[in-house]
């Protein structure tokens, strides 16, 4: 068994380097095509795992040393248990699918190779991240594909930098480092929390952890998973830290399906997930968690509402999406939580694609407003989107619906009737937002001039799409399966609600959804619904994102330019000219000191003289010890 | 073969005397050749050297003034092993990518007496022959600023030279003081430093001895508010002067806390251990947010060194062998990075004579392989895993988390900060379009560069990930200094921290 | 009716005089030959001197015998060996750089030769008695064949220094004897020893006339030595004499002096008469920091070197203060690694002369820092060698002086002057600036354009071996160190200072 | 009754005469006259000590003053004609080419 967690982890990374080899030459083809290859060899050695690991016997491997000093101990350590085998096989199915995807879609971008080297990259820092048997092997995944993020969003580096009113984002390299920089406030959180389970527990791996976490106090351990969110709440772009995702939307498309919406923005929740043992001693953080996870769910989805960016709304979906799987997390539904991750990157990453096509159909336009009536020029499209929202917005009997309903479900059991209505309200929303998407691109009347010429893309493409859009079918009848196979390590969870209450919650949910959608259907297929959110005034807040950006570039960016710059003068202007200030006033006294040597040879006598008469006064008046 | 670390020392001086017999059009060759042949040395070094000893090997003695207890003492541990190496090594990288054309023997020759010097530094075991190979450094590397350099490097080097030999007069008075207090109690004359590490002074000697050594230390690590010599000296230095001054001189300053303050006066650093560790937060901070306003790409490296050098102090004052083998491996990783760092912006330098970031902009799209490098060296420089930066940088943090969780948080934010002035010199120079057309036809790396770089690429990824054959007899040696500052500490409270410092769980 | 007076011979021990005859000899030698062969060439004269250089040398270092004689005035203890050992080297060095290939005409008179000759004697008497009168004579014998050399160098600047020279110096001659004679009535007596016994006898009572005393004495000296404020002479008669002429003066007379002051004061110190400790402090800290921040300023390397000497001197009149062995020692370890690296830097100086004068103020130096600029281009060695005297004078280590400092230093904090060791270390700090600035000048600025400098002109072998053989002394003093500092501490402790 | 009191404030006395003439006088000549005064101060006071003690070195000491007072004035005047030759002036504040 052993051999394949090698493999599943490896064959990205062999993938990744053959690509870079020719990083620096024009398109090869070869390259997209290996690097999938070898995507799907891993895809298979997940599977293959998924089929033999069941039960207790979970795979662990020590691949080598790797750190260490003092009492630190450390080595490159691979598990492949339940959880991360679920992780794997999700990474690898939608990457691989991406990969084959990308071939298409990045068809004439001249950084063709090196563009399939970074997905491959980040692909192989994912595994790590998900297969990693203790925390700091995780961080390697965890900054990894915070860089290879980095790379894939700053792709097209030479675009250059527009005015936020031009381009929220400023550019794709400004918004390669936003999400970079952002990413790493939240490390550090996570490297704090880190420190303090070394400290106190002598080891970063899981199982040691986890067996003596109970041996902490309270405070320590509350501590120890506050600041882990904290990580998590970078990666998944939890409010506040949430900016840079819909910025990151610069990237390619495909790196948005894989990395912005299936796989390493639900990192945040693998983490949360795989500490079960410890949040399960906290529930106060893991509410707080729930909490946080609620408002974003509907934060988001509000400004998705009115957004004009294709991307953008999808990835504000995203978002909320991750809140909901934030809120299961925080209510200790863990395997809720992963199930719905699970789903989400099914449909979450096929509707991204989706869109990628219509972009690419569209010569890249990026405002839904621009569109309109694409239906008949791309069907496939159509339909794989439209199945994609559907089971976003939860409907009978696509994925969303099992997974999204349980955390309701979830939230209800729990009492926390609060969190149920807002996340109620959130499924309502993202029903909408989803349909008015829908609508605005492929139905109502075409907002576009005769120079475009919308196509359907290549079929390989849209054949790479099915199988997502088939999962996101039927992702939700696996529920129970699903369950068994990931509570035999994650904690048994059962939304204990009466029959009558769960009918009455289906009804509900399915009832907000389904207005949603009709909502949406009905304001968009004839003209546009937003001057509504205009008349009561909120959507110059949504549109400007509730002027967080703004805040943030003028209260956080502006003023740490500033002072760095007041850094450097008073480095210049007063620390270093001290020190020239001190050598310059020796000097002076030297030249002062000139005056002395006049070079008059009856002054220099009357120095004698002077001197003399100076030790003779001091003979008489000075007498120490007598 | 005992008289290895003679031989190591003294074969660059050697060769440099004959580098003036030496033809002008091959000297560049004889260059390469002896960095590369001492280079060989200093591995036979790390083969040689028993990582099961606790102490010094290759010991030498001879000497120099009988009477006064002077002598010719030499011998490495595992905590300077890896310097002379890096100091070998980074000299060699450094000639080979020498652009420089005129008077270029001078400068080789300098450079091989400079190399004496540092390799003297790391293996002197006297304290008196640590100090004159110490202030000898200065020498040549004033010559190397001051000739080669730019408009201001009269200037620069001048302040370099006097910054440095002021701040190391006072170290020799803490020095005297020390022999005179061992000749006190002992009744002979010695400036061995093993038996200085073994001798114990008074807890009040002990400050003041501290500071003493601390100042001649504080100004070449450079720690604020005395660094400011750094951005002069690095932003007019030549390439190799830069390189060398980044990757091996500064080192001497941190080693020199390794090799002195922590193991002779164990009290006195428990004593000065938080104001020093708040230096070295300003350090980290504010040089970080300083490295952020620059405009000259140079000066960026230049700031980041002081910043990541506050870290290394840090490490060092964890009083944990994580913390201090942390903050050692971290001299050898930034010695590797900033100086491939500084080669990087020589070759743009080369070939546009600026280092304005203003200048710039797009180079990805003309120089993609030189991107790629720089790249990497950036990440190694942010700290990334599996790149050599983490490791040192994780450890020195983790260190002294046990002894100050609130400072350690502040000093974490080096990996914010870093990120921050090194993404946006990367964006301001490699990304965007190509505004200037200037950098239209700028040619890629020449394999000249390559041979300089590409090791240092691949170091800085094998270290990363397999850092154990390095870490280990560092931290053998550590640990035994761990034992010894514990051993010697005279007062409770210095007891109580290396307790502390070292148990893992519930302070006892 | 008188007594016939009869001595013994024996008693006298003329060995002592030895090595004074040996020079006095040479000298009157050297009018002799004058008087009988005409325009006899100067290198014959210099071999000559230099022998009988060497053969007192060998006379000094060969006496081993009672340490008084010839009625107890002479007084051949260890350090008069070790001073009349450093002031004969001294000679022995400056004397070939007469030999310089271009015509100097204080050279062509036999009599420069001789008045040298008799200077060295001068000399040799201060160091080699405790008896005020021979001091006295000796001193002045010294003083006014040097007035007479310098001015022999016959420029209007000479003739000036001589004559500001010579002024002072007769002031300084009163004040030397009005503190004998003070010294006389207090004690009946002019010998130190004597004086010393009686002095701790009454307890140094009546202390007024005492502190009087060592005023005048310490004026006197100061002037010799070059202490604040007795200095102002120094810089204008170095830079009126000839280059090795002033390299001298900042050795010779320098240590003559120091030996006078450690016997006088040094039983002072040692009886604890805490006013002369203070004082001395202060003279010491004073003299080496105010002209150390006045050689700063200085445009002309040989000024600058007059003031950098005049701060060494400070430093090694600290010694005195401190008063121990290891200060004693330090002070001659100091003096002889310090005599090869100056003496070396001023032989630089008198080698690279040139046509015409460079740098600003054309008219007035000789050597301008300017004159330097780029000379590592022009003749990589020599500004290497001077590169090298700098550094040493500097304290920059492994040079030479570097163990003088270091040993001076040490010897300063192990008797608990820890303050005027941290004075000492910041002027070495102060120091470094000026004499690095020369090297700034060689090593790193371009060659000055105007092509007329001759750089070494065709210098002799002779000079080029002088300044071979002070490079080595200075490079490899590291090794120096140790047997020196054996031979010196044995002296010091020999003759119990 | 003259002690040797009277004779060393008379010393004394000439000895401060001597000074002053230093300090104030800008005539070369008059200077070296004021040494001679210095010394010759010294000399009587030498003199006065030696009768008091009963002892010959005082004089001695005077003598050899003199001596050496004598050769100074050679050579003192040697150096003043010299620099007469040259400026035609012996006035002290035309000696200052050098300064600083």
């Amino acid at each position: 068994m052993e051999k394949y967690v090698y493999i599943a982890l490896f064959a990205p990374l062999v993938g990744s380097l053959f690509a870079a080899i020719f990083g620096a030459s024009p398109k090869k083809l070869f390259v997209g095509i290996v690097t999938s290859g070898l995507l799907f060899v891993s895809w298979l050695a997940s599977i293959t795992l998924l089929m033999n690991v069941h039960g207790e016997h979970t795979i662990h491997v020590k691949m080598m040393d790797w750190i260490a000093a003092g009492g630190f101990d450390l080595d490159f350590g691979f598990m492949a248990d339940q959880v991360s085998i679920i992780m794997m096989v999700t990474v690898t199915t939608v990457s691989t699918l991406v990969h084959v995807y990308s071939i298409g879609y990045m068809d004439h971008d001249k950084g063709f190779n090196r563009y399939f080297s970074y997905l491959s990259a980040f692909v192989f820092s994912m595994m790590i991240l998900v297969m990693s048997d203790n925390f700091l092997g995780l961080f390697i995944g965890w900054e990894g594909v915070g860089v290879c993020s980095w790379l894939l969003i700053g792709h097209w580096y030479f675009k250059e930098d527009v005015s936020t009113d031009v381009n929220p984002a400023i550019s794709p390299s400004y918004a390669a480092n936003e999400a970079f920089v952002m990413n790493r406030i939240a490390d550090l959180g996570m490297l704090i929390g880190i420190f303090m389970i070394y400290w106190h527990l002598g080891s970063l791996n899981y199982d040691v952890v986890f067996a003596n976490i109970g041996t902490l106090s309270g405070g320590t351990i509350t501590a120890i998973g506050i600041f882990l969110f904290i990580g998590a709440m970078g990666k998944s772009a939890q409010f506040p830290l949430h900016t840079w995702l819909a910025n990151a939307m610069e990237g390619p498309t495909p790196v948005s399906a894989l990395i912005h919406a299936a796989t390493m923005v639900t990192a945040g929740v693998y983490l949360v997930i795989r500490s079960n043992e410890i949040y399960m001693l906290i529930p106060n953080v893991g509410y707080f968690i729930a909490c946080l996870g609620a408002f974003v769910a509907v934060f988001a989805a509000s400004m998705a509402l009115v957004n004009m960016e294709l991307k953008r709304i999808i990835a504000y979906s995203t978002l909320s999406q991750l809140g909901y799987m934030f809120v299961a997390a925080g209510l200790g539904a863990y395997w809720i939580a992963l199930f719905h991750l699970m789903a989400h990157a099914f449909f979450k990453s096929v509707l991204f694609l989706g869109a990628g096509n219509v972009m690419h159909a569209m010569d890249d336009e990026r405002y839904i407003n621009k569109m309109g009536g694409l239906g008949k020029s791309m069907p496939w499209t159509m339909g794989i989107m439209t199945v994609a929202s559907t089971a976003l917005a939860g409907i009978w009997p696509l994925a969303g619906f099992f997974s999204k309903d349980k955390i309701l479900e979830t939230a209800f059991a729990e009492h926390n009737y609060i969190l149920w209505v807002m996340l109620w309200m959130g499924a309502g929303m993202t029903a909408y937002y989803s349909f008015r998407l829908i609508m605005m691109v492929f139905f109502g009347k075409k907002n576009y001039g005769a120079e475009k010429h919308p196509h359907e893309a290549y079929t390989f493409v849209i054949i790479a799409m099915l199988p997502l859009a088939v999962l996101a079918v039927i992702a939700g009848f696996f529920e129970h399966s699903f369950m068994h196979y990931v509570t035999q390590v994650l904690p048994e969870y059962h939304p204990h609600v009466s029959t009558g209450t769960f009918i009455f919650l289906l009804v509900v949910t399915l009832g907000i959804a389904l207005s949603g959608i009709a909502l949406a259907i009905i304001k968009f297929s004839k003209g546009n619904f937003d001057d509504f959110f205009r008349k009561i005034g909120v959507h110059k807040v949504l549109s400007n994102q509730y002027f967080i950006p703004q805040f943030y570039a003028d209260k956080i960016v502006k003023p740490y330019g500033a002072l760095s710059r007041l850094a450097w003068k008073i480095d210049m202007k007063i620390v270093d000219a001290t020190v020239d200030m001190i050598a310059g006033v020796i000097y002076k006294t030297g030249d002062k000191a000139r005056w002395m040597q006049s070079g008059n040879l009856s002054n220099n006598l009357r120095w004698m003289v002077f001197g003399l008469v100076i030790l003779l006064l001091l003979a008489v008046i000075y007498r120490p010890g007598m | 073969m005992n008289s290895l670390l003679t031989l190591l020392i003294f074969f660059p001086a050697a060769a440099a005397l004959f580098g003036y017999m030496i033809e002008q059009k091959n000297i560049r060759a004889y260059g390469i050749t002896i960095t590369a042949i001492e280079f060989v040395l200093s591995l036979a070094l790390w083969l040689g050297y028993d990582g099961s000893i606790a102490g010094y090997q290759f010991v030498e003695h001879a000497s120099i003034v009988a009477s006064y207890g002077i002598n010719y003492d030499l011998g490495i541990d595992g905590i300077s092993l890896f310097l002379i190496i890096m100091s070998t090594f980074m000299t060699m990288i450094a000639v080979i990518g020498l652009t420089v054309k005129d008077n270029l023997k001078n400068l080789i020759i300098s450079v091989l007496v400079l190399e004496m010097t540092m390799v003297g530094v790391f293996a002197a075991l006297d304290v008196i022959l640590f100090y004159i190979f110490w202030e000898l450094s200065l020498v040549p590397m004033l010559y190397i600023i001051g000739a080669w350099g730019a408009k201001l490097r009269i200037y620069a080097a001048v302040k370099f030279f006097l910054y440095t030999f002021a701040g190391s007069l006072v170290m020799l008075l803490g020095i005297l003081y020390a022999a005179y207090l061992y000749h006190d109690s002992t009744g002979m004359w010695s400036f061995s430093i093993a038996a200085w590490q073994a001798f114990s002074f008074t807890y009040t000697d002990q400050l003041w001895l501290f500071s003493a050594f601390f100042f001649g230390f504080a100004i070449k690590v450079p720690m604020v508010p005395f660094h400011t010599w750094l951005p002069y000296a690095h932003g007019q230095a030549p390439t190799i002067g830069s390189v060398i001054l980044a990757a091996v001189l500064l080192k001497m300053g941190t080693y020199g806390f390794v090799r002195f303050s922590l193991p002779m006066f164990p009290d006195a650093s428990v004593y000065f251990m938080i104001p020093v560790a708040i230096i070295a937060l300003i350090m980290i901070v504010y040089t970080a947010l300083i490295a952020y306003a620059q405009e000259d790409m140079k000066q960026v490296i230049a700031y980041s060194s002081v910043s990541h050098m506050g870290v290394i102090v840090l490490g060092t004052f964890a009083m944990n062998s994580e913390g201090i083998t942390g903050s050692l491996f971290l001299m050898l990783s930034h010695g590797i990075v900033s100086g491939a760092l500084f080669m990087l912006v020589g070759v743009i330098y080369d070939r546009r004579h600026t280092k304005m970031m203003s200048e710039f902009g797009g180079l990805a799209s003309v120089m993609p392989i030189y991107a790629t490098i720089f790249a990497v060296m950036l990440m190694a420089s942010v700290g990334l895993p599996l790149t050599i930066g983490f490791v040192g940088e994780f450890l020195s943090l983790l260190g002294f988390f046990k002894v100050s969780p609130l400072i350690t948080a502040i000093a974490g934010t080096t990996i914010i900060f870093g990120a921050v002035y090194m993404l946006s010199l990367y964006k301001k120079s490699f990304f965007g379009p190509l505004t200037n057309e200037k950098n239209a036809n700028l040619k890629d790396l020449t394999s000249q560069e390559l041979t300089a770089l590409v090791p240092l690429v691949a170091l800085v990824v094998i270290l990363g990930v397999y850092p154990k054959p390095m870490l280990d007899p560092i931290d053998g040696s550590v640990k035994t200094m761990i034992v010894n500052m514990d051993k010697k500490a005279v007062t409770q409270e210095a007891k109580d921290m290396f307790a502390k410092a070292n148990t893992i769980g519930k302070d006892k | 009716m008188l007594d016939p007076i009869s001595i013994d011979m024996a008693s006298l021990n003329l060995a002592t005089l030895l090595p004074m005859s040996i020079i006095i000899l040479g000298a009157l030698a050297i009018i002799v030959i004058d008087l009988v062969v005409k325009d006899l060439h100067k290198s014959f004269y210099v071999v000559i001197s230099e022998l009988f250089i060497l053969l007192a040398l060998g006379a000094v270092f060969g006496y081993s015998g009672e340490t008084r004689g010839f009625f107890d005035v002479m007084l051949i203890d260890g350090i008069a060996v070790l001073s009349e050992g450093i002031i004969l080297v001294a000679s022995a060095l400056f004397i070939p750089l007469a030999l310089t290939s271009k015509r100097f005409h204080e050279y062509s008179y036999p009599e420069f030769f001789a008045l040298f000759l008799f200077m060295i004697a001068g000399f040799q008497f201060m160091v080699a008695t405790d008896n005020l009168i021979l001091i006295f004579i000796g001193l002045e014998t010294a003083s006014l064949a040097l007035y007479t050399l310098i001015a022999m160098h016959n420029r209007e600047r000479s003739l000036e220094a001589a004559i500001k020279y010579f002024t002072m110096g007769a002031l300084a001659a009163g004040f030397f004897v009005f503190g004998a004679m003070i010294l006389y009535a207090l004690t009946g007596s002019v010998e130190i020893h004597k004086i010393s016994e009686v002095l701790v006898t009454k307890n140094f009572e009546p202390m007024a006339g005492v502190l009087t005393a060592v005023v005048f004495m310490l004026a006197a000296l100061g002037f010799k030595l070059s202490m604040v404020p007795f200095q102002t002479w120094v810089p204008d008669v170095y830079e009126g004499a000839s280059a090795p002429l002033a390299g001298y003066m900042s050795v010779v007379p320098k240590i003559a002096g120091l030996v006078v002051a450690m016997r006088l004061f040094e039983f002072l110190v040692h009886a604890d008469v805490v006013w002369v400790q203070n004082i001395l402090w202060i003279v010491a800290v004073v003299t080496m920091t105010l002209t150390n921040i006045m050689a700063l300023v200085q445009e002309s390397v040989k000024r600058m070197l007059a003031y950098s000497s005049i701060s060494h001197a400070g430093f090694v009149m600290s010694a005195i203060l401190i008063g121990t062995t290891q200060a004693n020692s330090a002070l001659f370890l100091y003096w002889v690694l310090f005599m090869f690296t100056n003496l070396g830097a001023f032989t630089m100086l008198w080698v690279s002369r040139h046509k015409t004068k460079v740098g600003e103020n054309k008219t007035r130096f000789d050597h301008p820092y300017e004159k330097f600029s780029g000379m590592v281009k022009v003749m990589p060695v020599n500004a290497l060698i001077m590169g090298v005297f700098m550094l040493s004078l500097a304290g920059m280590p492994p040079f030479s002086l570097f163990w003088g400092k270091l040993y001076l230093m040490s010897s300063a904090i192990n008797s608990g002057f820890i303050v005027l060791a941290a004075i000492m270390a910041l002027n070495s700090a102060i120091s470094v600036y000026y004499y690095l600035k020369l090297v700034v000048y060689m090593f790193l600025r371009e060659p000055s354009k105007n092509s007329s400098i001759v750089y070494m002109k065709g210098a002799p072998i002779a000079l080029k071996a002088i300044i071979g053989f002070s490079a080595a002394a200075t490079l490899l003093g590291t090794f120096m160190v140790s047997p020196l500092l054996e031979i010196i501490t044995q002296y010091v402790k020999a003759s119990g200072f | 009754m003259i002690t040797l009191t009277h004779y060393l404030v008379l010393s004394a006395i000439l000895f401060v005469i001597g000074l002053v003439g230093v300090i104030r006088r800008k005539n070369l000549l008059m200077l070296f006259f004021s040494t001679e005064i210095l010394l010759n101060a010294v000399n009587i006071g030498f003199v006065a000590i030696g009768n008091f003690y009963a002892d010959l070195t005082g004089q001695m000491f005077a003598f050899f003053i003199i001596a050496v007072a004598a050769s100074e004035v050679a050579v003192g005047l040697g150096l003043l004609v010299f620099w007469y030759k040259k400026e035609g002036s012996i006035d002290l504040d035309t000696l200052q080419r050098m300064k600083g």
